[in-house]
């Protein structure tokens, strides 16, 4: 789960991270002008990157200037985000800008401290010898060392370098607590007169660690209405650019699925990965999302193994029955009662056939968009 | 031979009550895999289709001799559980449980690094040594004894292939399903590294997908192996930022697309299928 | 550093360890009877075990009673300990009695943790079977398995397990944020009503970590005024029955010299530590300390190896010069400028010998008591 | 042969800059030790009698391909220089500083065995092998080369026996100080399973002390060792419940006295020696 900037840094402020004085705006006339001394930023508050040079980071020198841009801005699309609120701070006097993330390394199963004297600029850019990288041991976490070692890196002076290892180590702990898969200061202010602001933040809650941390719980998220209807039932569901809807069981097979698709000429528009169930009602919620996504065919995919073809079938019967789907389906469906599952899917009217090329080259005739 | 699993294999389940345990348990035995005991704390004393269950990993191993653990917890007692197992004298601990929360598995894999215990998964269907013993909840039925070793960071997609391979006429030494996670115990590297030492694997699947480099770290090895290697890499049309399924299937900030793997597997010398029902056939044109 | 009991219960009230109702009493009359209701217990505050058995844990129904009790519990030595304050704590209505501990397994590298249900004697005395052991890894703590096996070990019934693992997780975060080397509940009561109280409480903080735990500075604790003088000035002092006073440098060397000494039928009265120094103010604060604890001969025994044997000497010279000291010296001194160390010390009228041998046997003639 | 340090030791001197490093630096380097490199921070780029001081233990490996490291610093910094030395390439760890919080010591030797690195101390005074390598703070005239390993729990006291040994005529193979505090990196089991594995040992010196069971350990090892093996425990007339200046010699709850551990290494065959002095005799009368 991905947060909002100003939500991301209430949770720096719980931590002691410094933020700036700020105040969030949902309407230009709620922005009074006293909460804040100006210059101020206007923010929009979107989950994409680049939004700066998107348009999406204004300045304001008065209170007029704030809600004329405060109001374009809150009428105007970032990057394909529809901006619905904005976030007001006082502009901050910029000395030094300063990389700090804490990132997972896949590969080496640990999570990765990284900083970069050189902030403010995406940091996949800056050169490997500019950037400090250090592995954290989960169980160990940030030891002196690796903020003196991180100091020493990235030339700070002794005064820079006790505020940046307080505000590193308030991240990690972060980070830790608060399930996070990422967090980031982008840019990380040393301002004219010494102090040190996370001028940015970036947040990213493991989605899995949610039951821990009811507080994030019907947060503000980037997801369609469709996916947030997919994510309350527990359906891994993905709205895409095509028109053809993808159902299978098994998140690899749905891509391999839709990558099949897409190389007899076939668009996916949805990916919707069914899982190891045979749950009839869950198999009913699928086709039903499927549904109000309207595709112009579904392809349905499913290998069974544990999962009884037959009771998939069933279910898929079912739910075009009573959501009274006539959206044509197309299905492969092969394992465990295969035969009885065929049968069933075509005294539906749903076209059943035995390889999934078959089965591809079907949907994309029936879609026919 | 086969790696892993196979008729050494002494087996707790943990969670053997539970509505998975109990169903996969008896597929376990049925695969003929030697699953001494289970445990779920309180229910002591009970058995499962025969099978003791103990109160503690502790008690199972002391009275079972146990080496092998597998955890059929739900995601939130999967950590404890794990703790658990790696605290008894378990050497190889498969994690069914999807939806683990990260920083979960951290710590569980951390310690088990620091405990030299081979973890597979978590989020994973598990490993079978057909003909051996199976320790997951594979579909039994698509297996047969073979030499060809499989190794995959997905589910249903791998029975598919499995399924291929026995009905082209061949059959597996081990299939090994890595899990869908990001933080995951056996990298593909660990895999191929055992298959490369079995005797009973000549050749080695391996089914990637997008997110991470894990399969840009098997090519570095397969370049070094001599024995042949096919593949098969989904989510070649995911859009990036996106998780497609499984939590580690993402492309993000231009790492982990299909191509760079599909292009490193190539570089290696490995076979990359453009379907999956093509790794059968690439397997007898070569082999 | 060993807590008294009321101090290690105020630690644990801390960690919301449950602890009876109490009050610190240093005269009888200070007891009001009102702070706590009847009956009561009055406990000895000593350092030392079984003080029950010795009379020092005594009930009263009443506050004359108690008065009485306290007056005389103050004017008592248990088990050699003068009692200068009395814990009086409202008595528990005992249903069960349980033992929980941490403490260090040196074998293991590890904390251990301990517990039986035979609460209210020795540990020791509890037969093997009958424990609750658990090493716990210090990155990991206690882990919700652990506690389980715990309950299920002491056959807890479910309501009592869950209280007790709190207190066990709580007895565990008290070991590692204060830096115990030892606590103990011995016994950790449930009462008929079902509640679970820390009976008694056992702790002791790491001497060396007090540098981070400025609260146990100026403890009361069981020195003698000597002992408390050396560690003050981190000298390894201790007094002992004998009357020979023995310096060494490295604390195998002085117990080596204490082991010699009686295999000759002499008797250590101190142990003195003077570590790897030969910094002339140290020695001379050693042997001052050494001149106020009366030994019938001072036994000194150096092997200079980077301590040259000549600073030493003349930082004994000194000292004897200085403090007037007219207790017989016998100096054993070896290694690295020996010669000149001797003929320092046979110069201000000390026995210089060359074997540990003769040392001893000279000191036990000299001594002579 | 000798062992844990020797001619390929290429070693660190954490806190090299200090009053004790300074002065141990030069006494390592005159012992032909090869000292590599210093580590304080903030000092980087200076040097210590010619040997260049850095900023961080991960600079030092990897400028000077360390394997080998010493720990000079005050105790309340010497977690963290022993985390940043077991973060760095280090094999061998050899931690001087006296009174470490033991929980400290705890967090240190718990990693320390997570991660394989042998870790000799805290609060010791190092390994010497005469003619090869000093790591640690011993007055190196006492050494002369031999084929007598001694381990020990104390400092002077061994000094004393090395000398009394050299004076005698022989010398040592490796001298190693294991520290006296309860919680240390290497045990008496430990060192007896190299020395016991060194073709330069040919008897063995135990020099223990009250407190803990290391030496009853050590006499069950013993039991299956060829090599003669002499001791010494100090502590004899130690009264109960006192720490004896090291703060693992204690005798608490009748357990760790010296009794018992003489009973149990003479059980064992070692030979016992009632006063320090004796050893050398014992070993030339038996060998």
């Amino acid at each position: 789960m991905k947060l909002y900037e100003y939500k991301a840094k209430e949770v720096f402020a719980k931590y002691n991270i410094p933020v700036p004085k700020s105040v969030v705006v949902l309407e230009a006339d709620e922005f009074k002008g006293e909460e804040l001394d100006f210059p101020v930023v206007i923010k929009s508050q979107v989950l994409v990157g680049g939004r700066g040079k998107a348009g999406g980071i204004k300045f304001a020198d008065d209170l007029n200037e704030a809600r004329e841009r405060i109001d374009v801005m809150l009428n105007s699309t970032i990057k394909g985000c529809k901006v619905k609120k904005v976030l007001v701070e006082e502009k901050l006097d910029i000395e030094k800008e300063i990389y700090i993330g804490i990132t997972l390394d896949r590969s080496a199963s640990a999570p990765l401290l990284l900083a970069s004297a050189e902030g403010g600029v995406e940091i996949e850019t800056v050169p490997e010898e500019k950037l400090f990288k250090k592995h954290i041991t989960p169980f160990l976490g940030i030891q002196p060392f690796i903020l003196r070692n991180l100091s020493a890196k990235l030339r700070l002076s002794k005064e820079e370098g006790k505020k940046i290892s307080k505000i590193v180590s308030a991240l990690y702990a972060l980070f830790d607590r608060e399930d996070a898969e990422l967090v980031e200061i982008n840019p990380l202010v040393i301002t004219s007169q010494g102090e040190v602001i996370a001028a940015d933040a970036k947040l990213i809650i493991d989605n899995d660690a949610l039951f821990r941390h009811p507080e994030y719980e019907g947060l503000d998220e980037d997801l369609t209405p469709l996916e947030k209807r997919a994510k309350q039932k527990g359906i891994a569901f993905i709205q895409l650019d095509g028109d053809i809807g993808v159902i299978a069981n098994g998140a690899g097979l749905t891509m391999a699925t839709l990558d099949n698709l897409s190389f007899h000429g076939g668009k996916g528009g949805v990916f919707l990965d069914l899982g190891g169930t045979d749950d009839p009602e869950k198999v009913k919620e699928a086709i039903l999302l499927m549904k109000d996504a309207e595709p112009s065919v579904i392809l349905l995919n499913i290998f069974g193994g544990i999962t009884k073809c037959d009771t998939v079938a069933i279910g898929v019967k079912d739910a075009i029955e009573i959501g009274k789907i006539d959206i044509p389906v197309v299905a492969r469906i092969k394992g465990l009662n295969e035969e009885k599952a065929k049968k069933i899917l075509r005294n539906a009217g749903i076209v059943a056939v035995d390889t999934i090329e078959q089965a591809v080259k079907e949907a994309i005739t029936l879609g026919g968009r | 031979m086969a790696i892993l699993v196979d008729q050494n294999t002494r087996l707790i389940i943990q969670g053997i009550t539970g509505h998975q345990g109990i169903f996969h348990a008896k597929a376990m035995l049925d695969f003929s895999t030697n699953v001494v005991g289970g445990v779920t704390p309180g229910k002591g004393g009970e058995n499962v289709h025969g099978i003791p269950v103990f109160n503690s990993m502790e008690e199972a191993v002391e009275q079972t001799h146990a080496n092998t653990s597998i955890i059929l917890v739900p995601a939130r007692f999967a950590k404890d559980a794990a703790f658990e197992a790696m605290d008894s004298n378990i050497k190889i601990l498969v994690i069914i449980t999807e939806h683990i929360p990260f920083h979960d598995a951290l710590d569980i894999i951390t310690y088990a690094k620091f405990k030299k215990i081979r973890v597979i998964g978590p989020n994973c269907p598990g490993v079978v040594s057909p003909g051996k013993a199976k320790v997951g909840i594979m579909p039994s039925k698509i297996f047969r004894e073979g030499n060809v070793g499989i190794v995959s960071r997905s589910g249903t997609l791998t029975y598919e292939i499995v399924n291929a391979i026995t009905e082209h006429g061949l059959g597996q030494s081990t299939c090994i399903g890595l899990g869908g996670d990001p933080i995951i115990g056996t990298s593909f590297v660990d895999a191929l590294q055992m298959f490369d030492g079995d005797d009973d694997t000549k050749e080695i699947v391996l089914v990637g997908e997008i997110g991470g480099s894990a399969e840009e770290e098997a090519a570095e090895y397969i370049k070094e192996m001599n024995k042949p290697v096919f593949a098969y890499i989904a989510g070649q049309t995911a859009p990036p930022g996106k998780r497609m399924g499984h939590a580690g299937a993402i492309v993000s900030r231009g790492k982990g697309t299909a191509q760079s793997k599909i292009e490193a597997l190539r570089k290696a010398g490995a076979d990359v299928a453009k379907v999956p029902e093509d790794i059968p056939k690439l397997i007898t044109e070569k082999c």
